[in-house]
């Protein structure tokens, strides 16, 4: 099939910051980094049974991008659908003690935020890219 | 006791329409247990009818489709309860408006059908004569991770993204899955009067997502003699089962047999589907 | 390029887009915030601003746009004619077809 | 006793899933920080012993974003008592023609919702404890 696509899922988590994080580097792909190619799936969606969010991730390579160690998005993909293509855990990008902050209205991010942000996306283009 | 009436109507002061909302209204306060809402005034001292709107429910004349009286209830946050559109009904009892301020027989008898209307004297619906197919089998065809479907018989398209299924001399009408993956979550249906005859390809009212409006275009002609009154309050049914639980319009068909040179088969829409979403980025 | 079509008709053969009465427009470009198929345009250094700038980019029936014109500035042509118009053709053609 | 919980949907594709989460957020941080808190749903829905422990006969509260009801029926799965559920789109009417924002971001008129919805939330909140006395 000619129509290039990965899928990109996020926990979103609500917890702590990584959450928050996550969010936002799954939408920069989708608006800023990688549009057009980025499909952002719906976590909860895709658990509670939505049969376009599971077939997609049948059929495409997707990535996991977890706020925290759980790894919560990563294991759930595995379990309903097929192996993700990369996964990414925060913590290990932004430091487990920065990642298990408070999590943060959209409202209260500040360019140390967004600086997170960015090491994150730069981190998922590199999976990204290597999968394109 | 019954609760009080808060009559809001748009009072436009330039066209016809707005006029007889006011008279409508004037009209409307002559009965006991009825509060008239100037809008001026809401809009610019909204506490003056706090107590009121606390104690009564709001009850809408939008002259137009601007819907001032409305927009201004909305952005107030004051819910409406019932609302009414001076031009709709007027296009429903074949009434051309124009924009001269006018009192003759004809703007007599609409602000009489309006009153009625409003005094919840509305039309009744009929029990509907339609017979759902007990099953429908439906084709499809994914992009990105859309899924899109169509079914493969008993459905008949127009180019305008619009369903007719058939049952004796009954249509229901309805959008098909293009325009529902296109608008995303389904917001608001504004769906026509009883009563209203159309031709093939009019307008049927609209529907809303956040992201635009859609203006549902008559398969084929007739007259309207249901609405699908679930979507009031569930319009995501129109996201859920397009063909099915999501029907907007139901018509007595006037003619079926010459309507249908215009209108597309499963396989000929199924194309044309597939061309607009190769098309649109949804 | 355009090679769309409307009900088999080429979509240049059906003259279907919004009429603007500029006596009565005031510039308020509801509509061209509402239409996503970019039939119209604005020029701000221009009298009118406003322009029917892609007739053809027009969906055929739709008018949607008029809708969104509270000064009911925006018509459309008639909707019976051009559908008698619509048929015409597509007999012509056929007809046309069957002669070759 | 423990805090309620309440739990947003967190939707990533459209702006009801940011109005859902923020509104969470508001009520757990700024209105009724000392009366509930929230959980990762993400976190929920894997079924971990240790996510269930914490909610399995929680009284809970959800937010969905959408008519998917992913929250509500997460939650409930997860064995979490949901004595009311929400959903943005309900709210929508007086607010219709209002531009809201995405998925990434809200506008002005997007943060008056949330905070109404964090308001419908904290009422509710108030009248559970108020069952409890």
């Amino acid at each position: 099939m000619a129509d290039k696509r990965i899928g990109v899922v996020g926990c979103s988590g609500e917890e702590c910051l990584g959450g928050t994080i996550s969010r936002l580097v799954v939408r920069k792909m989708l608006e800023e980094l990688r549009p057009g190619i980025t499909t952002s799936l719906c976590l909860p969606l895709f658990i509670a049974g939505g049969e376009e969010e599971r077939r997609f991730a049948d059929k495409y390579p997707t990535i996991a991008i977890d706020g925290c160690s759980k790894c919560c998005a990563k294991r759930a993909i595995e379990k309903f659908s097929n192996k993700v293509a990369g996964s990414i855990d925060i913590c290990q990008i932004i430091g487990e003690e920065a990642a298990m902050d408070k999590p943060l209205s959209t409202r209260n991010l500040t360019d140390k935020h967004l600086e997170y942000v960015k090491q994150v996306s730069d981190k998922t283009c590199e999976i990204f890219d290597g999968l394109v | 006791m019954s609760k009080t009436v808060c009559v809001l109507p748009c009072n436009g002061l330039d066209k016809c329409a707005g006029d007889i909302s006011r008279r409508v209204a004037l009209k409307l306060t002559e009965s006991e247990g009825v509060e008239l809402i100037c809008p001026v005034l809401l809009n610019q001292n909204k506490t003056r009818y706090d107590k009121v709107l606390e104690e009564g429910f709001l009850s809408v004349i939008d002259g137009c489709n601007t819907r001032c009286a409305s927009k201004l209830a909305g952005s107030l946050e004051i819910p409406i309860k019932e609302k009414v559109n001076v031009s709709e009904v007027a296009k429903a009892q074949n009434i051309k408006l124009g924009a001269a301020i006018r009192e003759d027989e004809e703007t007599d008898a609409l602000v009489q059908a309006l009153l009625e209307k409003m005094s919840g004297s509305e039309e009744k619906q009929a029990e509907s004569e339609f017979v759902v197919p007990e099953s429908v089998n439906y084709d499809s065809f994914t992009h990105d991770k859309f899924i899109f479907k169509v079914p493969k018989s008993g459905y008949y398209f127009n180019e305008n993204d619009c369903w007719v299924s058939i049952s004796g001399d009954v249509a229901r009408i309805g959008v098909t899955d293009f325009v529902q993956q296109n608008l995303s979550d389904i917001l608001f249906a504004d769906l026509p009067e009883i009563g209203l005859a159309v031709e093939q390809f009019d307008d049927l009212g609209s529907i809303e997502s956040g992201k635009t409006v859609f203006e549902i275009v008559s398969p084929v002609s007739g007259t309207v003699t249901a609405v699908n009154k679930a979507l009031e309050n569930a319009p995501e049914l129109i996201n859920e089962s397009p063909y099915e639980m999501g029907w907007l319009v139901e018509l007595k068909l006037s003619n079926f047999e010459e309507d249908k040179e215009l209108l597309l088969g499963f396989e000929a829409y199924f194309e044309v589907m597939k061309r607009k979403v190769a098309e649109t980025n949804v | 390029m355009s090679e769309s079509t409307f009900m088999g008709v080429e979509r240049d053969r059906i003259d279907w887009s919004p009429r603007i009465d500029y006596s009565k427009c005031n510039d308020c470009m509801d509509c061209v915030k509402f239409c996503p198929h970019k039939v119209f345009e604005v020029n701000e250094d221009e009298t009118p601003k406003l322009k029917v700038k892609n007739p053809n980019n027009c969906v055929v029936f739709c008018r949607a746009c008029g809708k969104t014109c509270g000064l009911d500035a925006i018509s459309f042509p008639d909707k019976p004619e051009t559908t008698r118009l619509i048929k015409a053709i597509r007999k012509a053609d056929k007809e046309a077809a069957s002669h070759e | 006793m423990s805090k309620i919980k309440v739990i947003p949907c967190s939707g990533i594709g459209k702006v009801f899933g940011l109005l859902a989460r923020e509104s969470v957020l508001m009520v757990t941080q700024e209105k009724c920080p000392n009366e509930t808190e929230t959980l990762c749903l993400a976190h929920v829905v894997t079924g971990d012993d240790e996510v269930v422990a914490k909610i399995k006969g929680a009284r809970c509260i959800t937010m969905d974003g959408c008519s998917k009801y992913c929250a509500k029926k997460s939650v409930e799965a997860a064995g979490g008592e949901v004595e009311h559920s929400y959903k943005v789109p309900d709210y929508i009417k007086p607010h219709r023609g209002e531009d809201h924002g995405t998925g990434t971001y809200l506008t002005e008129d997007g943060w008056k919702f949330v905070d109404e919805l964090a308001g419908i939330m904290a009422k509710t909140v108030n009248e559970m404890q108020e069952e409890v006395k």
